[in-house]
């Protein structure tokens, strides 16, 4: 299956047509074998999504969008964002697109290209993946008080009777936990995004 | 049989979770699984890492296969119990085959710590498939000593344990049946849950709360609907979810639902006659001490089986049977 | 075994190459005049003494020029660089005949299908056609003149299966005055289409028009009619093929029983019909699986019958008015000689169980096409009315699914060709028996034969809701309080970008059509090849659609692929001419690929008498040698590849043709490879 | 530019007519390219394979051997693409003595439906034996070949030992 795709992206190499160049840009930013020229539009996806009724396009029409070479259009979707990462779709698209994980790569892309509407979502990711990289490890009481006041003070008050109770029955740690070789992760995620060319 | 397991725990197990990690320790010994830690593993990034950049992502998830080899010593199995560890380890031993480009980028970015991991040397497993495949349901069924008669519970595996299951090791996607094997197995009535597979939301209580609470509401309200007195679950994040934001909500729709919702590994200590406190009941946001009292004294009269909307045939056409169907255990 | 050439000696054979250039399918690739005059100088020394190119080889006039160049310049081996031999081989033979050469002293070497098509590299691929020339060069030298063997065809045919391709086959033949085998393995013949109510477009009733048919191949004088019988064994070869058929016991005398019905009211024991009633309706142990069944006498379903496994009962035998019931019978094997074969044997639907999420076999009333098929069969288990599970209440909203298990690269990846037509009939009866709403969930309507789309129109017409969107999931789990106690199909409907979620009262769900479960062991039983996924292979998807590669064997029907009604009884006539046709030849020539044995060199080690699959080995005891039986032998070479003392030899893919070839392709024929070293490199 | 760069792999293939020919043929009406290193006979069944062709073939030039066959259970004469299986595990074992390396000699089972499958079979043999490089064991030239041909003089396992 998989040499029948690659044998097929090659015909997408068409250097004269920049609409394609986005198509492949976001198949090479995808983890697996993205599968996107295979979509035939049946909607398989856009009606198993839980949160379709969320979204400002359904998969499929960013499938078709990206496909169209509408670059601006698709990364400033919020569709990506509102992904739940549930892979109903994944298991049901009959074309087996990995359409989770192009949900990642649109997300990554729009935060290079600048493009999200709604800055929630990425500061929320970035938060997560700062403390990563500082302590190898998940610190979810500095996460969620961080995030939750800066984009939902006003929901605080009413969050707090919860975070009490998960401090309470001891379920966050104030204080965060380091791995021991935390100098060894960061080379490792240093290297890699010399690789990604990141940095 | 493998003597041992590498244990991946996961950031949630020793915070959010804890009930969960307690739970699995108290049943080690019990059912004779023997978990060994990776040592000094670390995050797997969740859903966020692989939503900014790539090679970095998984980078940090292969980071532990790595570590997991050089402990290996005759074993290949690497067993997590949280949903999003589970799928996001297997995810890169499977990407990285799919895509070599992946795996040799990701394996120079290890280079830098002195590590490396040959993608489908290991084989990433989550704790309830080797509970259900290697341990096996008699090993279970001959443990228990209280069983959970008359208890109705809902089976909720989430999405990312079943799904998208690169290796195929679940009876389906969609309808698995392993944790309603496992459950029927500790005496409980189990409920043919139709949402069991479905999403609590991710991390959209974070940014999304509204969008979250919707997928919370109809988990709790099919529950509800079908009498289930206990929601069963095996991934921190449903627990965390369905347990700690019920409240918010509830102000949220103006509802009142009370669902508990506990771990496997929990149902599994109480039938196996540990006590609850050790099983880490009580850090549950939505108490449990109706369950537990249900179970705790004689088995009550069972109630009406299936759902009031349900209507159960007895006259009419007969229900479809094909040719080579088997009965769904 | 000798070398192919012994030394750059001439060889005295006068051979002749012609290059095609098959439009600019072959010369937009392949340098087709540097082959032809390479050839010409290259291969002088291995007897070329002419090297042609031509526009279309296999037109009239590249025929002519084989032919002429036969009779004038007196070749004695040709050779010809065109398609795949699959194609034109007996083409050129034909002309080589016609030009008073052997047929087998010819040679197509095929530089289409194996280099121009395949290759983008001009260069290379000039090379490598040149290296295939070299390859049929030194091939043809070796070639032998052969007759093509000459079979008698036996005029009886068996045609397996009692479908509606099977009924139009047999009777096709028959009518014709030729003896038919029908073989089916239920009770009755029929096939599915004896289940249905109506067939679209044109909403006739099926059994109105099947029944006629059914009736017509029952009473048939040169129909043998073998209904609850399965072939056990084919034998054979074309013309002349043993089969052994069982006739499973009936436990009914059929030359008693008169088809009254009396012992199927008078059984006690009521099982679910999960054949012809498609597990919706009920049958007895003793039954026909319906009023108009062909033959009319019942069987005896042993498994289920009270007296089988208990002992006591034999109700059937009490009242039977003619005492034909006997439980003593026993399977009865029958051999019959046929000269062609014709399988019809049709197709199994898709399990929609395989689709957890479309609630199949979970919620009541999820129902599959054929399960809808007897609801609304006016002869069905509701006498046509169409209602949900309970038996009793009407749908006020019903939704159609189509492309269930089709087109999914999960299940099949093929689309099911009737799906779209069936969905539409459906959503027509639904509407005008109900006047329930009807949604119909589809990818892509697709009807593109006659009168279909016509009726696609008719149904919008009607007021069927069609919405573009193929369906995430059927569940019962309800969101609102008006989804409450309903079935909840929830869709992206594409034409609106919007996910709905749309509460009915029954689903059809359309699944699809895949190969019998036992596909694959009834191809390997008749020696027909078969597809990964259990559909057969055609002789030519287009050019021969009903013919499989094993001579004398037909395939017609659903057996190939999804069809609707009207394809399928045209490849049921079409197999049936042509098996008339090579009735009515009497004969035919079949190629001359045989082994034989050198008895002088046969050293008795018996190494190849295990080998055949076709019994055609068979070691002499008193001369200790082993011997091969021409007609049974069919060519393979597995022996010839076995034997150590190279006793065995076969004609047409001998070892001397073979190793001369690789001789040829590696360009070890070249004398001169000190002036071209770089040739033999290509 | 090293050897290795200009090193161009010639394979010989054998077909059977039944299905994998039929599979060539399909990838060449669907125009599937594969490189144009592989020149194919056709057999009528990948029974009729004797090891000598193989043996033969190498010894003669060619860098490597590409065997195809019908899938087992599909096979025209019923089971006879079983024993080329043999053959090939026996000739595997004769090449492991003779010091050739296994990726040379590469047997494929191809349907009539597979012309995608054995075009990318043979990309991908090409590609491997080009990393091996030229297999100096026949001839640079005709002459030296039949110094090594293997015929009925030389030892070969006996065709009971094939079918044990």
């Amino acid at each position: 299956m998989t040499s029948e795709i690659q044998t097929k992206t090659s015909f997408l190499h068409d250097p004269s047509n920049p609409n394609l160049r986005f198509l492949e840009e976001v198949s090479a930013h995808t983890a697996g074998v993205s599968r996107l020229e295979m979509c035939i539009q049946c909607g398989t996806c856009g009606g198993s999504c839980p949160p379709a009724a969320d979204m400002d396009h359904t998969p499929r029409m960013l499938f078709a969008m990206i496909r169209a070479g509408f670059r601006e259009e698709a990364l400033s979707s919020n569709t990506p964002w509102i992904c739940v990462s549930c892979y109903h779709c994944v298991v049901r698209c009959p074309q087996g697109v990995h359409i989770a994980d192009v949900m990642y790569t649109l997300k990554s892309m729009a935060i290079r290209a600048k493009l999200y509407q709604d800055s929630t979502a990425p500061d929320f990711s970035r938060s997560f993946v700062d403390n990563i990289e500082k302590y190898g490890r998940s610190y979810e009481f500095g996460l969620a008080t961080r995030h939750y006041l800066k984009h939902f003070p006003l929901r605080l008050p009413g969050m707090a009777p919860m975070g009490f109770g998960m401090l309470t029955k001891q379920r966050m740690d104030i204080m965060p936990h380091k791995i021991d070789n935390i100098d060894q992760l960061q080379a490792i995620l240093e290297r890699a995004k010399e690789v990604e060319g990141l940095s | 049989m493998n003597d041992k397991y590498l244990y991946y725990p996961g950031c949630s197990m020793e915070s959010s979770a804890k009930a969960y990690s307690e739970s699995l320790a108290a049943i080690c010994e019990p059912i004779g699984l023997h978990l060994e830690e990776i040592n000094d593993w670390n995050c797997c990034g969740a859903t966020e890492y692989i939503g900014i950049s790539l090679t970095p992502a998984y980078s940090l998830i292969t980071r532990n296969l790595a570590l997991a080899s050089l402990q290996a010593d005759g074993t290949r199995t690497v067993v997590a119990p949280c949903s999003a560890c589970y799928l996001n380890l297997a995810k890169a031993d499977y990407y990285m085959q799919e895509r070599p480009i992946l795996g040799e980028n990701v394996n120079t970015a290890l280079a830098a710590g002195g590590l490396h991991y040959d993608p489908g040397s290991l084989f990433i497993r989550h704790l309830l498939d080797v509970i259900i495949n290697d341990i096996g349901l008699d090993k279970v069924k001959s443990k228990v000593v209280r069983p959970l008669t008359g208890l109705r519970v809902a089976p909720y595996l989430g999405c990312m344990v079943p799904r998208p299951d690169y290796e195929h090791r679940w009876s389906n996607p969609e309808y698995p049946n392993e944790l309603d094997r496992l459950l029927k197995t500790l005496g409980a009535e189990v409920i043919d849950f139709p949402l069991k597979t479905h999403c609590c939301g991710g991390h959209m209580t974070q940014i999304g709360p509204n969008t979250a609470f919707e997928l919370i509401r109809r988990l709790v309200s099919s529950a509800d609907q079908y009498r289930a007195e206990v929601m069963v679950t095996l991934g921190p994040m449903c627990q965390m979810n369905i347990d700690a934001y019920q409240g918010e909500m509830n102000r949220h729709f103006h509802t009142d639902y009370r669902m508990p919702i506990i771990f496997f590994t929990q149902l599994m200590g109480l039938a196996f006659g540990l006590n609850a406190k050790q099983l880490g009941f009580g850090r549950e946001l939505v108490g449990t001490r109706e369950m537990l009292q249900r179970i705790g004294v004689e088995a009550p009269e069972p109630i009406e089986a299936v759902p009031a909307h349900k209507p159960r045939m007895k006259e009419g056409l007969p229900m479809p049977r094909m040719p080579g169907d088997e009965e769904v255990n | 075994m000798t070398g192919p050439f012994d030394s750059a000696s001439k060889s005295p054979e006068r051979i002749g190459v012609y290059v095609c250039h098959c439009g600019t399918n072959i010369a937009g690739v392949v340098d087709v005049a540097e082959v032809r005059d390479w050839t010409e100088k290259r291969l002088k020394g291995r007897g070329v003494i002419i090297a042609r190119d031509y526009k279309f080889m296999c037109s009239s006039l590249g025929q002519e020029m084989i032919e002429k160049d036969i009779q004038k310049l007196g070749l004695t081996r040709v050779v010809v660089a065109a398609c795949s031999p699959h194609l034109h081989e007996q083409t050129f033979r034909n002309a080589c005949q016609r030009g008073g050469l052997n047929p087998y002293l010819s040679e197509l070497v095929s530089i289409r299908e194996q280099v121009s098509w395949v290759h983008t590299d001009k260069h290379a691929a000039t090379d490598k056609a040149k290296a295939v020339v070299s390859g049929g060069v030194e091939r043809v030298i070796k070639n032998e003149p052969l007759e093509p063997l000459r079979v008698p065809i036996n005029e009886a045919t068996l045609v397996v299966g009692g479908g509606i391709a099977g009924i139009q086959a047999a009777l096709e033949i028959a009518d014709a005055g030729f003896p038919v085998y029908l073989v089916e393995r239920e009770p009755s013949i029929g096939g599915h289409m004896a289940q249905f109510d109506k067939t679209f477009p044109t909403l006739d009733c099926a059994a109105c028009i099947l029944t006629p048919r059914m009736v017509s191949a029952g009473t048939h004088r040169h129909i043998t009619l073998m209904t609850w019988s399965e072939v056990e064994n084919v034998s054979g070869y074309v013309g002349n093929f043993t089969v052994t058929i069982r006739k499973r016991a009936r436990y009914v005398n059929t030359e008693l029983c008169t088809g009254c019905g009396i012992c199927q009211e008078k059984c006690p024991k009521k099982v679910i019909d999960q054949i012809y009633e498609a597990g919706m309706g009920y049958r007895k142990a003793v039954y026909t699986p319906f009023p108009q069944a062909v033959p009319r006498y019942p069987v005896i379903d042993k498994p289920n019958c009270t007296y089988f496994s208990k002992g006591t009962c034999k109700a059937c035998e009490k009242f039977c008015p003619t005492n034909a019931i006997d439980f003593n019978q026993q399977d009865e094997l029958i051999t019959v000689q046929v000269g062609n074969i014709i399988l019809a044997t049709g197709y199994d639907l898709f399990n929609a169980r395989r689709i957890p999420h479309y609630g199949y076999g979970r919620l009541a009333n999820v129902y599959t096409n054929l399960e809808f098929e007897r609801l609304s069969n006016a002869a069905g288990p509701t006498n046509g009315e169409i209602v949900l599970r309970d038996g009793k209440t009407k749908p006020k909203s019903v939704g159609i699914i189509h492309c269930v298990g089709s087109r999914d690269r999960n299940y099949n990846n093929y689309c099911s060709a009737i799906c779209c037509m069936q969905s539409l009939k459906f959503a027509h009866l639904v509407h005008e028996r109900t006047g329930a709403t009807v949604y119909n969930f589809y990818i892509d309507i697709r009807t593109t034969a006659k009168a279909y789309d016509e009726f696609y129109q008719r149904v919008l017409e009607e007021g069927t809701l069609f919405v573009r969107g193929r369906v995430a999931e059927v569940t019962d789990a309800a969101r609102k309080p008006e989804e409450e106690g309903r079935l909840i199909i929830q869709v992206e409907d594409t034409l609106a970008g919007k996910q709905r979620r749309i509460p009915v009262d029954m689903v059809i769900l359309s699944a699809g059509l895949e190969p019998r479960k036992d596909a694959k062991e009834t191809a390997k039983l008749f020696g027909i090849s078969c597809s990964a996924d259990g559909w057969y292979i055609e002789k030519h998807p287009k050019l021969d659609p009903v013919a499989t590669m094993t001579e004398g064997i037909f395939i017609a029907g659903c057996n190939t692929g999804p069809k609707d009604i009207p394809n399928t009884v045209s490849q049921g006539a079409a197999a049936a001419a042509r098996v008339l046709g090579r009735i009515q030849q009497k004969e035919i020539f079949i190629e001359p690929v045989r082994a034989s044995v050198n008895q002088d060199k046969c050293s008795g080690c018996r190494i190849c008498n295990n080998l055949c699959p076709f019994n055609a080995i068979s070691f002499i005891e008193d001369r200790k040698v082993t011997e091969i039986n021409a007609a049974l032998c069919q060519g393979c070479g597995t022996c010839v590849a076995a034997c150590p003392a190279g006793a065995i030899s076969g004609t047409v893919f001998s070892n001397e043709q073979v190793l001369s070839q690789i001789d040829g392709l590696l360009m070890l024929n070249l004398e001169y490879m000190k002036e071209a070293p770089e040739l033999v490199a290509v | 530019m090293t050897e290795q760069d200009q090193f161009e792999p010639v394979i010989i293939g054998f077909t059977c007519n039944w299905c994998s020919y039929r599979a060539a043929d399909l990838a060449g009406t669907a125009r599937v390219k594969y490189p144009p290193n592989v020149r194919l006979i056709r057999l009528m069944c990948s029974g009729r394979l004797d090891p000598t062709f193989v043996m033969k073939a190498l010894a003669s030039g060619a860098d490597g051997v590409l065997i195809t066959g019908c899938h087992p259970g599909e096979c025209h004469y019923i089971e006879q693409n079983y024993k080329a299986l043999r053959r090939y595990q026996l000739l595997k074992r004769v090449f492991a003595q003779l010091g050739i390396e296994p990726q040379r000699v590469k047997l494929v089972w191809a349907s009539a439906a597979e012309g995608v499958k054995l075009a990318h079979e043979i990309t991908t043999m090409v590609e491997e034996v080009r990393a091996l490089g030229p297999l100096h064991w026949g001839a640079s030239n005709g002459r030296e070949v039949h110094d090594h041909l293997p015929t009925e003089d030389m030892e070969l396992p006996e065709e009971a030992e094939v079918m044990a």
